[in-house]
């Protein structure tokens, strides 16, 4: 049934649709509304589940660890510090291979503190092992939440949705929220493959000396690798099921012709489309590639489709400091080095902490790369503020 | 459920093959049954650990006296005689006090009379060497015991009318009554033992027609002959030795001992004419040349003397007995003072001129040691007094064995029933031209080896004794029979020095689950494909059952 | 209130072929709790000697369901197992989660508290053997006065934590302490906690015969003179109430606890203040009056 | 696409506003998107919130700077925020306040309106919370959301006696503006 409500509201309800046994969350903006809107869920008996107040993220994490060890369906949501704070167990999760279903309300990183959005965070963990999916905007996030289920509990691999916070979590959007019957017809009850029960006797996250480490993490490579079928075919039956296009490795908009690519993830594809149309009506090519699966990176996909481009830019909301864009980097590995053909990949950073970004400052973007290309540049910097000597 | 277990994180722990932590060990526990020392200081090597264990966990008497029996027939004899040197020894003393070992004994052997238990043979087969044995005392029948169980053809010879020797002629009723005596001879002549009675060897028969006719020949004489003190008036009459005066009661013989009784010597045969005496109503009084410190007596005796009044005298020496138309009215005596010790080690007794003084008397009683009466035997003698015999307990003359009193002049009942033991072993080496030491034994648990955190203190049983003024009326036993249950409390109290009482203490201290128990022993054993011999076990056993030993 | 469980339990739920070092109190205690705990059992092991000792792929010495994942969120991952239970209605089923001292006191108390403070039906287990033994004997929270680790050369300056009493400010049901030199006591505790719905809290001192300096056959024997010095008080706190007590009728000095480890051999160096025996002296005798030992 | 910024302090209802207005236009049968100007703002602060209006699916996610509408529910913001900031010249500005218009001097060529929000707030619900009311002027002069729709709105978020007032407030407010209407 189409809602006009926020996104925060919008995940939650799907989440309860998607019948976790066990919910576990510290609040931390922007976050808080979802767990917030679960907590009533539950109170109110419209889910049954356990929800557990813990007393930090690293413990959210632990608990769901534990939960989901012992065979439940589990979730869990944070953002930003909450992340960095989970991190050693987002890692332990993987390693583990527990289907663990996370939202991350996308948001930057202090310091200094900042509650606004950007992508550092999900960034931060984006070697752990986690398959990592963007929402473009609060359908998709709410979407990427039933799939998320479904994709984690076929392979045992964790998976984080990403949703940019406040421009998102705090949007008030019309979100189609499927109903219950539409729900478990598409997700099937969670059949664990592995868990702790005094029936059948097993040892788990047991330690592993060099003979058999690194043999342990190939596999859980090799799986994040093999995923990229998963989530496609997760996303096709989505669509099936639902008759909406959400989730899948990428999408692409206008890209048949374009003269310019957009690589960019994340809800601001939804502004980088308004103003393709703007240059369509203005006569010029600006197509758009939105990444949807950033882990696992659907390297060989995305190089058929854009090879014959010769003029593409990421923009993103996330930098490895002292290197430049992720998301830049990985798409100009995508590329084989010393192709005949001459290809230009600029990279844009943009929206760190929140900053807003315009369709002026897209447009000023596009029209830079159409002149020359662009290594690094900060998108909206305001030079007026930063001084020599703090160079 | 399927079994997609991700390598390295997830494993069925059904079926692990542990990994085997031995190879890490440098010492490794054995379980090593020890020598306690009740039984080393017991002369005729009783499994005392073993009959008390017994009693205490499985309440079994049957059972402990088959275990005491195994070592002395005489349990209901010795629990009344012995002064138990095993108790000595008990590592209890250094706890709390020792067990009482000695009343365990006689309750046991007391069981074994009520119930009529019966000594098994070792083997059923027969042998059809025989073996003579000279004298029916504790040494004698013990010997003849030891044969008859493994199957020898055994032959007693007794000089007097009824088998025992010193047990029953020298033994007061009070202390061993005759038919507890009786019975275990008994039981040990079921054994199928033959006893020919009023036949002195060497006079009946002579030594070497034994010889001829027998395997072996065990001397158990014993000292029967009372010596004299040899000083003026001695010939009177009522001037007896102890044996005599001890032989003549016991065999029912009037003796008229008048009033006052003097009694000479403080070794065991004095006290108990003393106390003998003193039932007989006469008014008792004993001379010993040097102090109570310096008598042979066994300290109870003594004790039980003093409580039935009788007065002693010590550092008073007989110097003649002053008689009238040659019967005795009192004895002349001179005080002594003790000068640097003897030969004995005790202090040598000097007279102190002009000290004499007449102690009246109506009877005097001479016991101032025995010696053994070797007529028609021709002997190799020590100090021509006791018989000599080599290590394998043989005597000058071959295939003639000897042990008991006449060896070792005047000894206890079970030092006796160890000789004979002993000599048994000895005579069935020669026969089977063998030599085995028979004395080797595990090395002996002290206390400081015992980790006695893990016993509770308990008190002594305490034996009552029936009151002076009853008991000096009669012959009756002054100690009435024990309450089984209290002597079954008294065995709990048994440390098992040096043999494992599963008390599951090396089970639980294992960090590595290398101590089973075997299912087919029910006992512990070691897991060496585990254990890495840190040494726990061995240090938390109460009773020094488990040794660690380097690993080779 | 609770029935005679003093009996001893040996199943092996936690057998042999772990790698601890010969004498090793942790896998003494880890196996006495195991085995009081029975099949029924999952175990939630912290980081630390004894998770490494014991569960080495694929060789591992539990018995029963094993579930390791980080140092400091044993109590937490605890947690989400019991709550997954609820929510799948399955169980009853003895939840564990167990660490050692630095898992316990330091770095894992914060999820250790949230566990209690939510009340979660999970015992947690502290085997407690007063520093980081499996990085090499460092100080931890846990390391008594005095005491010399590889981070405290010259002897740690500051007490001990007393995480048992920290526990029953919880206001937890049940919480009690022992050693492993009395199993029975030790196994009765375990299924005393077990019976008693909520969170619960055991904390076992275990010798660690490396760090603590001491020849592998005297743990059981250390830990006894830990009692009978009064340095570490045997006690039950039901409901915020001491029930029991072990008490000491002869006391000993507590020279005779520390003399016999190599870290306290500062304490009796030449030249050393006696006044540092003397500072450890009066914590023996504060547990005295505080536990009536 | 109508995109309208909604000028407030803390706890005067902004963001409930601008949801209020999206899920009215969302009940009209249009597409609608609501936001906040997100921050750590506590109560009073001054704070905004943007509705976009449109007949298609909206994707935009840049902030509103050149809003059709101004709503604008505190009068005193307007001398310490630079509210009318990129306001379109032939926009409206809806202002809470009971100054008579030539008081207010606001440099725009838009159109200004006015109405007493906070007096009509305490009057009806008791509180000072002016959003129902300002929405409601905001409806009776634009027409641009029904009435109809904000009040279901409202009964959907306020079930109950709250809801009830603010619906009182609204049809206050949509009175007033009517008589306006009238005498103009």
């Amino acid at each position: 049934m189409l809602k006009q409500i926020e996104g925060s509201q919008a995940v939650a309800d799907v989440v309860a649709l998607c019948r976790p046994n066990v919910i576990a969350a510290y609040p931390i903006t922007p976050q808080t509304h979802i767990v917030e809107d679960l907590a009533e869920i539950v109170s109110e008996g419209r889910l049954k589940a356990e929800f557990v107040n813990v007393e930090s993220e690293f413990a959210a994490a632990s608990v769901v660890l534990g939960a989901s060890a012992a065979g439940a369906r589990t979730y869990t949501a944070t953002t930003s510090q909450g992340m960095l704070l989970m991190n050693e167990v987002i890692y332990c999760i993987a390693g583990m291979r527990l289907p663990i279903v996370l939202t991350c309300a996308n948001r930057a990183i202090a310091a200094p503190l900042n509650i606004w959005n950007d992508h550092q965070d999900s960034m931060s963990v984006r070697d752990a092992g986690w398959i990592q999916l963007h929402a473009e905007d609060n359908q998709e996030a709410a979407d990427l939440h039933i799939q998320a289920y479904k994709i984690a509990e076929q392979l045992s691999l964790p998976v984080m949705v990403c949703m940019d916070g406040f421009i998102l979590t705090h949007a008030y959007e019309p979100v189609d929220i499927p109903d219950q019957k539409q729900v478990d017809d598409f997700l099937p009850p969670f059949k664990p493959t592995h868990i702790v029960d005094p029936r059948w006797p097993r040892g788990l996250g047991l330690y592993a000396d060099p003979r058999f480490y690194m043999e342990a993490k190939y596999i859980q490579h090799r799986a994040l690798e093999k995923s990229e079928e998963t989530i496609k075919q997760v996303s096709a039956d989505f669509r099936r099921a639902f008759n909406r296009d959400s989730g899948g490795l990428f999408k692409t908009y206008k890209l048949k012709d374009a003269d310019v690519v957009v690589v960019s993830m994340g809800s601001i594809v939804g502004s980088i489309k308004d103003l393709i149309d703007r240059f369509e009506a203005e006569g010029k090519k600006v197509g758009l590639l939105q990444i949807c699966s950033f882990r696992p990176f659907p390297r060989e996909q995305i190089y058929e489709t854009l090879k014959d481009k010769t003029n593409i830019v990421v923009l993103e909301k996330s930098i490895s400091l002292g290197r430049g864009g992720i998301l830049a980097s990985d798409i100009r590995w995508t590329f084989p080095k010393g192709e005949k053909i001459k290809r230009r990949i600029s990279s844009f950073i943009a929206g760190l902490g929140g900053r807003n970004i315009s369709l002026d400052d897209l447009r000023y973007m596009v029209e830079k790369v159409e002149r020359e290309p662009v290594e690094l540049e900060f998108l909206g910097l305001r030079q007026e503020i930063i001084q020599e000597k703090d160079l | 459920m399927s079994e997609k277990l991700p390598l390295g994180l997830a494993l069925d722990l059904r079926n692990v093959t542990p990994y085997k932590t031995g190879s890490w060990r440098t010492q490794k526990p054995l379980n090593i049954m020890q020598t306690p020392p009740c039984t080393h200081g017991c002369p005729a090597r009783n499994d005392i650990r073993g009959f008390l264990r017994t009693l205490a966990v499985s309440k079994d008497y049957e059972e402990a006296w088959h275990i005491l029996t195994r070592t002395n027939p005489f349990p209901a004899t010795c629990g009344r005689v012995c002064p138990h040197p095993c108790e000595e020894g008990c590592n209890r003393r250094d706890f709390d006090t020792p067990l009482d070992i000695n009343s365990a004994e006689r309750s046991i052997g007391d069981f074994g009379i009520e119930n009529r238990l019966e000594h098994k043979k070792l083997i059923t087969s027969e042998r059809k060497e025989k073996v003579a044995i000279v004298g029916s005392g504790p040494a004698g029948l013990s010997c003849a015991f030891h044969l008859a169980k493994k199957g020898y053809k055994v032959k007693i010879f007794e000089a007097e009318g009824t088998p025992g020797g010193m047990m029953r002629w020298g033994i007061p009723a009070y202390r061993l009554p005759k038919d507890v005596l009786g019975r275990e001879i008994e039981s040990i002549l079921k054994l199928g033992i033959e006893l020919e009675c009023n036949v002195k060897v060497g006079i009946n028969i002579p030594m070497d027609q034994l010889i001829r006719e027998y395997n072996a020949v065990f001397l158990g004489l014993g000292a029967q002959k009372g010596s004299s003190l040899s000083i003026p008036g001695d010939d009177a009459r009522n001037v007896f030795t102890g044996v005599e005066f001890l032989k003549a009661v016991h065999s029912g013989d009037k003796i008229d001992i008048g009033r006052e009784v003097v009694v000479v010597g403080g070794g065991n045969t004095a006290m108990d004419c003393a106390r003998v005496a003193k039932r007989l109503g006469g008014n008792v009084s004993i001379v010993y040349r040097r102090t109570r410190v310096e008598m042979p007596a066994i300290t109870a005796e003594i004790d039980e003397a003093l409580e039935e009044r009788i007065m002693f005298r010590y550092n008073t020496n007989p110097v003649k007995i002053v008689t009238d138309e040659n019967r005795v009215i009192g004895i002349l005596c001179v005080q002594m003072v003790l000068k640097e010790a003897d030969a004995s080690g005790r202090g040598r007794p000097v007279p102190i001129p002009g000290s004499e003084s007449v102690i009246p008397a109506d009877t005097v009683i001479i016991a101032a040691g025995q010696s053994v009466d070797y007529e028609g035997i021709d002997i190799h003698k020590r100090d021509n007094k006791w018989i000599e015999v080599n290590s394998q307990r043989m005597t000058s003359m071959d295939r003639v064995f000897a042990g008991g009193d006449a060896v070792l002049g005047l000894e206890t009942v079970s030092a006796a029933i160890g000789q004979g033991m002993h000599a048994a072993y000895a005579i069935e080496d020669s026969i089977k031209k063998q030599t085995q030491n028979h004395l080797a034994s595990p090395p002996v648990v002290y206390s400081k080896d015992l980790n006695t955190y893990y016993y509770q203190a308990a008190n002594r049983f305490n034996k009552e004794s029936v009151p002076v003024h009853i008991r000096l009326k009669s012959f009756e036993e002054i100690y009435p029979p024990f309450d089984r249950k209290d002597i079954i409390t008294e065995a709990g109290r048994c440390l098992s020095c040096g043999l494992c009482f599963q008390c599951n203490n090396c089970l639980m201290y294992c960090p590595d689950n290398a101590v089973k128990i075997s299912p087919s022993t029910g006992m512990y054993e070691f897991d060496y494909d585990f254990c890495k011999g840190c040494g726990l076990c061995a240090r938390e056993c109460p009773c020094h059952y488990i040794k660690m030993t380097l690993e080779r | 209130m609770i029935e005679n469980l003093d009996t001893i339990e040996k199943k092996d739920l936690f057998a042999s072929g772990h790698r601890a070092c010969g004498g090793c109190g942790q896998a003494l205690a880890a196996r006495m709790v195991a085995d009081a705990s029975g099949e029924n059992t999952i175990a939630c092991v912290a980081t630390g000697c004894l998770e490494v000792f014991s569960s080495p792929y694929p060789d591992p010495s539990w018995r029963i369901p094993f579930l390791h994942s980080l140092f400091e969120n044993a109590a937490a991952v605890a947690a989400g197992v019991e709550v997954a239970y609820k929510a799948l209605n399955k169980g009853p089923v003895n939840i564990i989660a167990q660490g050692g001292d630095g898992s316990t006191s330091d770095i894992g108390f914060q999820c250790l508290s949230g566990m209690f403070e939510r009340g979660h039906n999970v015992l947690y287990v502290c085997y407690d053997n007063e520093a980081y033994m499996n990085t090499g004997v460092q100080r931890s929270g846990s390391t008594p006065l005095g005491t010399r680790t590889t981070t405290t050369p010259g002897g740690k300056k500051r007490l001990k934590k007393n995480i048992p009493l920290l526990a029953a400010d919880h206001g937890i049901p049940y919480v009690a302490t022992a050693t492993v030199d009395d199993y029975r006591d030790l196994q009765r505790k375990v299924k005393t906690a077990l019976s008693i719905e909520g969170p619960k809290y055991l904390h076992i001192l275990a010798p660690c015969p490396l760090g603590w300096g001491h020849a592998g056959d005297l743990t059981v024997q250390i830990c006894r003179l830990a009692k009978q010095t009064c340095i570490f008080p045997v006690f039950e706190i039901r409901e915020g109430k001491i029930i029991s007590v072990q008490k000491v009728p002869v006391k000993k000095p507590v020279e005779e606890y520390l003399k016999l480890q190599g870290r306290f051999r500062n304490l009796f160096k030449k030249g050393t203040p006696t006044t540092d025996v003397a500072a450890i002296q009066k914590i023996a005798d504060g547990n005295i009056e505080r536990f009536n030992l | 696409m109508i995109e309208i910024r909604i000028h407030g302090r803390g706890g005067q209802g902004n963001v409930a506003a601008a949801e209020l207005l999206a899920v009215a236009a969302f009940i009209d049968g249009k597409f609608a998107q609501a936001f906040p100007s997100f921050g750590a703002e506590r109560v009073g602060a001054p704070v905004q919130a943007f509705v976009r209006i449109d007949d298609k699916k909206i994707r935009l996610r840049e902030e509103v700077r050149n809003p059709d509408y101004l709503i604008v529910q505190d009068y005193f913001l307007i001398e310490t925020v630079p509210v009318l900031e990129g306001l379109k010249p032939n926009g409206l500005v809806l202002i809470n306040t009971d100054k008579p218009l030539n008081e207010l001097k606001l440099n725009t060529t838009a159109r200004v309106e006015t109405i007493p929000a906070t007096e009509i707030a305490l009057e009806i619900i008791g509180r000072p919370i002016p959003n129902a009311i300002m929405i409601g002027a905001f409806c009776s002069i634009t027409g641009l959301v029904s009435l109809e729709a904000v009040q279901q709105a409202i009964m959907q978020k306020f079930p109950g006696n709250v809801g009830s007032n603010n619906v009182a407030a609204l049809e206050r407010a949509h009175e007033i503006i009517q008589k306006r209407k009238l005498y103009a």
